[in-house]
């Protein structure tokens, strides 16, 4: 039998003794609300009376049109309150704390997406809030900066390490050893030491249960290939779990190529060589790491994938065959998000354009009558700053030039 | 079993002993081994060597930002043991690693002791590293006789602190507070009372680190600690006044 | 009995005689859809698979318990896809456009919202997208151009008259004259000649219908009033039409304030004293005018408020005393907006914060056995610039400038 | 009838007319009654004065940037009325007033129509009033013997011109093609069998306008209308060369 917290050999809980009785304690409510059948309904109705789930399945028929294989379905998460399936993750969270009777929640942040999701769970349940959020993140997502403050939440730019959303995490638990009592610490993906993977896979598990009978009502029978984006691995771990029975069924987790496999430009913990075995961040998993186990930088158009570890979830299912991994550079990611716009009128966040890129290689390769879904983890306009520059759009860039004259000549 | 008879004999001679820490590659080697020098020679009783970690969660901002400088100036674990290894040669007193489980679990577990035995390192202190992952580094610390030093904190239950003392060897780290390192914390009535579980719980020597930088600091801890540690004070000496400031800081404190 | 087209003495279609065809053959099938349950099934469908209908209702507690009197509900148009209620409006004018057999839509836009939907529906039907919109608003409102562009619409701006919202209008007319053959205009709110106003009230009256329901469901009575804020009037009439029948429930409009009643600077058509009656833009309605019949300036800090007319059915139900309209001004929205962001981690866009602005006045006076409905019409995210701007937020405006300085450094 | 009537006693002598446009006020009232001079001068039988209003969906850039112009420089709606009746009282020629409706709604319908009755004024052409919503301006219409200008377009089915034309009064404005004023359009055959359709079913003259602006469109138009419009070419001219140059030009289309 595989240890608690293990999936094969990876996860684990390296946790600081202060941590143990915090983690006792969190370990206990998890395993009783899943026990509990009302707890479960209690977070269903949140999600669709605050958020809108279930969120729809929409077929893409001029896409699949376009690539001329097979049905392309797009699972819509950008449709969530806050515009991403981080929302799943925060609000289950959210009533886990107010069971346990805190009053202070704090989470890491990277591009800001988390950041803005537990912010507004924090207003809805009335708890103080504190997003720790590398500096160089806050210089590049201000607007989400600002979303986070107008909700009440401070926001305390890490100035350590590569200032980046590893750093943030390292940072927000510096808070959580000093502040347990009053204090939890809303991790934002399936990563972390245990039950954080299990847990934030639980509550993303309801993409892939309503994915499951909405593809079956929908187009009759079973997809051939579910895609998602993946970056420490919570949307994909929520919509694989509504397939990882179905031995037909071919799960794709799509990494951040960056600027290509082999430019040491990216984040490819599994789809490409760069990776290897180790513990950090209070978890076992495969990291983007130097010989001597000190963590590198990574890189990618899409902030949210820019993360050097990954789900001990996926890695177990990985190893074990069960989940093919991709990766998808920044300009396959550029190709994809322009022709998805254009042609469906829907705009995915990048991250999300990640898992659009393979399903558009591997979609001439099936035929008509054999479904396809891609999980779209969120919506672009978020983005606008991102995509606007990485498109080098000039009349944005006059925009930007403009309003920020008319800043300076205010003073 | 060394570590720990190695403490207690000290004791007999010292009602407290003082344990510094350096954070090897910071600001360099070179000044490593003076403030070392200075430490020893002026009564340091054992001295845990840090192997800078990119992630180092336990930690507060001065020894984080250490560990970083130790990296980007292109410190490798390798040049650690090697240092070690010299440094011990050098002095009596013992020596110990403290780091985070990566640089070991990189390193090839297995490999790393047998490595650290060699360099003549007496103890590990890694604070991310609970028993419960743990196992066959705890198998492999009896097995090379390197004392797996474990923590205790304000958190820990009695029945727990039992459990890490029956796990842990050498002596036990309490944490004197919530938080990371670096920053002072009270002594007050409800230290007293921690310490006293602390000493209820185990027969280990105990050492506890609170930010300690004078004299006062190491009075009220005598008698109720075994060990008291100076960790951030002299890291931030160094990075100062140099190591040669190290030397009478040291003497100041008893 | 009143004339076809319109709701008492308000509506009509004051149209070019070279669209009186186009108008046969827009009524004409109009009134064929309308007769078709079919249709409204299939725009049902396409509405829940591609936007997340049914929309939630927020029940938000926070508010409630803050203002002390009533339950607050939000009707959560912002979970569309694109952000607003413009979405139900757009999505059932193309399935129109389909079933004409043309393949070219132009638009108006002012602050970008109807502009982005329609755009969005043109990528989705594949039809060609034009979009009219004043220079100033295209200069205000850069994000939502930008994604209109990359959906793949051309977007013209207008550099006549007032340069905003009601020269867009007369653009998109004159486009509509020489292109009739081929396209179709899609008017965004429920004003112009008729069908339009009733034409985009039954679109629109999606939100009426499921918020009826819901109340129901949720609160097991009817609410004591229903909020929703008034710029052409398309969400206030979506919402309304489901309690119009409702004796017990009173409906309030809200619309924008401005300034102040009495600064000339606002857009209240029916709630102040500046409106008369008129007739632009085809049809008959209370438009803020000089007394030669010559269109004013308005103002409001929410450019989708920003006009000089108003529906004529809403004008109406105004007259009969069905409706009570209000106005909120600038400085009470951004304070509601606040509010509503600390206590209920809810951002609505400005043009809905005016309705949350009434609702909140109103509050104290009801009791806490009675529900009160917002119509959140749309999200407020995408609103950074000015939202960031109308707080004179300084972290925002040192990113603007900082970005600003690396474009032109650029060059 | 006055206005048909004389129309038709003025096409007894000339085999096309020739009506021409001003935007009251543009680009001042003083330039207006300049140009009109040139105008009648120089054998313009109409001239349709364009009372400006903020929102005309009809026009394309040129009348409407000269409609915005003439309100933001103060022109009233009184202010046309009376030069209106100056003007009248000066040439001998009809005079029409082109507007939209919100102009003569906002001014009260019956006293517009008094008003203009009193100013001389022969007919009205409002691009935005379609007969069906024009019911008691038609009736005032009669009342007053201001004739009711009505539009026939490219897109107007056989059945609605016999409708339109029982409605009008005057003339029928034959809108030459789809789109705004100000743009040149093409005098094909599918022109000539619209413009067959056009006098099928009506007996009233028909006036077409499309952008004329040289002797030779002039030519082309003899023998299939009655009137030939000038409407933006000279404003533009009015804009570039002041009223003098609009001598000249309506000498030559002749
Ligand atoms: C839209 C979106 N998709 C995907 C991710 C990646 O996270 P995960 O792999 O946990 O789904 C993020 C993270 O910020 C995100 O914002
Ligand atoms: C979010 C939002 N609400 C309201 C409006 C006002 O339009 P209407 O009164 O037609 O609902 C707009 C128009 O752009 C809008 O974007």
């Amino acid at each position: 039998m595989t240890k608690k917290g293990y999936y094969g050999k990876w996860g684990g809980a390296f946790i600081p003794e202060i941590l143990h009785e915090t983690f006792n304690e969190l370990n206990k409510v998890f395993e009783e609300v899943k026990a509990d059948p009302q707890f479960w309904e209690d977070y269903f109705d949140l999600m669709s009376t605050y958020s809108c789930r279930p969120t729809p399945l929409t077929h893409a028929e001029n896409l699949s049109k376009h690539f001329g294989g097979c049905q392309m379905y797009i699972k819509r998460e950008d449709l969530n309150h806050t515009g991403a399936h981080k929302a799943n993750n925060v609000m289950g969270q959210g009533l886990l704390v107010k069971r346990m009777g805190k009053s202070r929640v704090i989470a890491e942040t990277g591009a800001g997406q988390h950041g803005v999701a537990t912010a507004t769970m924090a207003a809805k349940f009335g708890f103080e809030c504190t997003i720790y959020m590398g500096e160089e993140d806050v210089q590049r997502q201000r607007p989400n900066v600002f979303w986070m403050e107008k909700l009440g939440a401070t926001v305390i730019p890490v100035t350590t390490g590569a200032r980046t959303l590893k750093d943030a995490i390292n940072e927000a638990f510096r808070d959580w050893v000093s502040s347990m009592d009053t204090t939890h610490y809303v991790m934002g993906t399936v990563c972390g030491p245990h039950p954080f993977p299990e847990m934030v896979a639980w509550f993303q598990s309801i993409i892939g249960q309503e994915t499951r009978g909405q593809i079956l009502s929908r187009f009759e029978k079973l997809p051939a290939k579910v895609y998602a984006c993946v970056g420490g691995g919570s949307n994909a771990m929520g919509i694989f779990q509504g397939f990882l029975a179905d031995s037909g069924v071919e799960l794709v987790g799509v990494e951040a190529g960056g600027l290509g496999l082999d430019s040491g430009q990216h984040a490819a913990r599994l789809a490409g060589k760069d990776g290897s075995q180790g513990v950090a961040q209070g978890y076992k998993t495969m990291f983007l790491q130097d010989n001597d186990g000190q963590m590198l930088d990574t890189h990618s158009v899409a902030a949210g994938l820019d993360y050097i570890g990954v789900s001990p979830i996926l890695t177990d299912l990985w190893e074990k065959g069960k989940i093919r991994f991709e990766a998808a550079t920044d300009e396959e990611v550029l190709d994809a998000l322009d022709l998805t716009m254009k042609k469906e009128g829907i705009i995915p966040a990048l991250e999300s354009a990640h898992a659009f890129v393979q399903a558009f290689k591997d979609a001439g390769k099936l035929s008509a009558d054999q479904a396809v879904i891609i999980n779209m983890s969120g919506r672009g306009d978020k983005d606008i700053f991102t995509i606007a520059h990485a498109y080098d759009d000039p009349s944005w860039k006059k925009f930007i030039m403009k309003k920020g004259k008319a800043y300076a000549a205010e003073k | 079993m060394q570590l720990k008879n190695d403490i207690r004999s000290a004791l007999t001679d010292k009602k407290i002993l003082l344990m510094t820490h350096i954070v090897l590659g910071y600001p360099s080697f070179e000044a490593n081994r003076e403030t070392i020098k200075q430490m020893v020679e002026n009564g340091v009783d054992l001295i845990e060597l840090q192997i800078p970690f990119s992630e180092p969660v336990a930690d507060g901002p001065i020894i984080l930002k250490a560990s970083q400088d130790a990296i980007a100036s292109g410190v490798k674990v390798r040049d650690c043991l090697d240092f070690a290894a010299e440094i011990t040669a050098t002095y009596p007193i013992p020596f110990l690693f403290m780091t985070y489980y990566n640089i070991l679990f990189k390193f090839g577990l297995a490999e790393f002791f047998a490595k650290a035995k060699r360099t003549g390192i007496k103890g590990f202190i890694i604070p991310d590293l609970p028993p419960e992952e743990g196992e066959q580094y705890l198998e492999l610390a009896r097995k090379y006789q390197i004392a797996p030093v474990l923590i205790f904190a304000p958190t820990s239950t009695d029945q727990r602190m039992r459990f890490l003392s029956s796990q842990g060897e050498g002596f036990i780290y309490c944490v004197a507070r919530k938080g990371v390192t670096g920053r002072k914390s009270e002594l007050n009535e409800e230290f007293d009372s921690y310490m006293g579980r602390c000493r209820q719980a185990t027969d280990l020597p105990i050492a506890v680190g609170f930010g300690i930088s004078s004299k006062e600091d190491v009075e009220l801890l005598t008698g109720k600690a075994d060990i008291a540690v100076i960790g951030t004070a002299t890291i931030k000496l160094v990075a100062a006044n140099g190591p040669h400031a190290v030397g009478p800081f040291i003497a100041s404190l008893r």
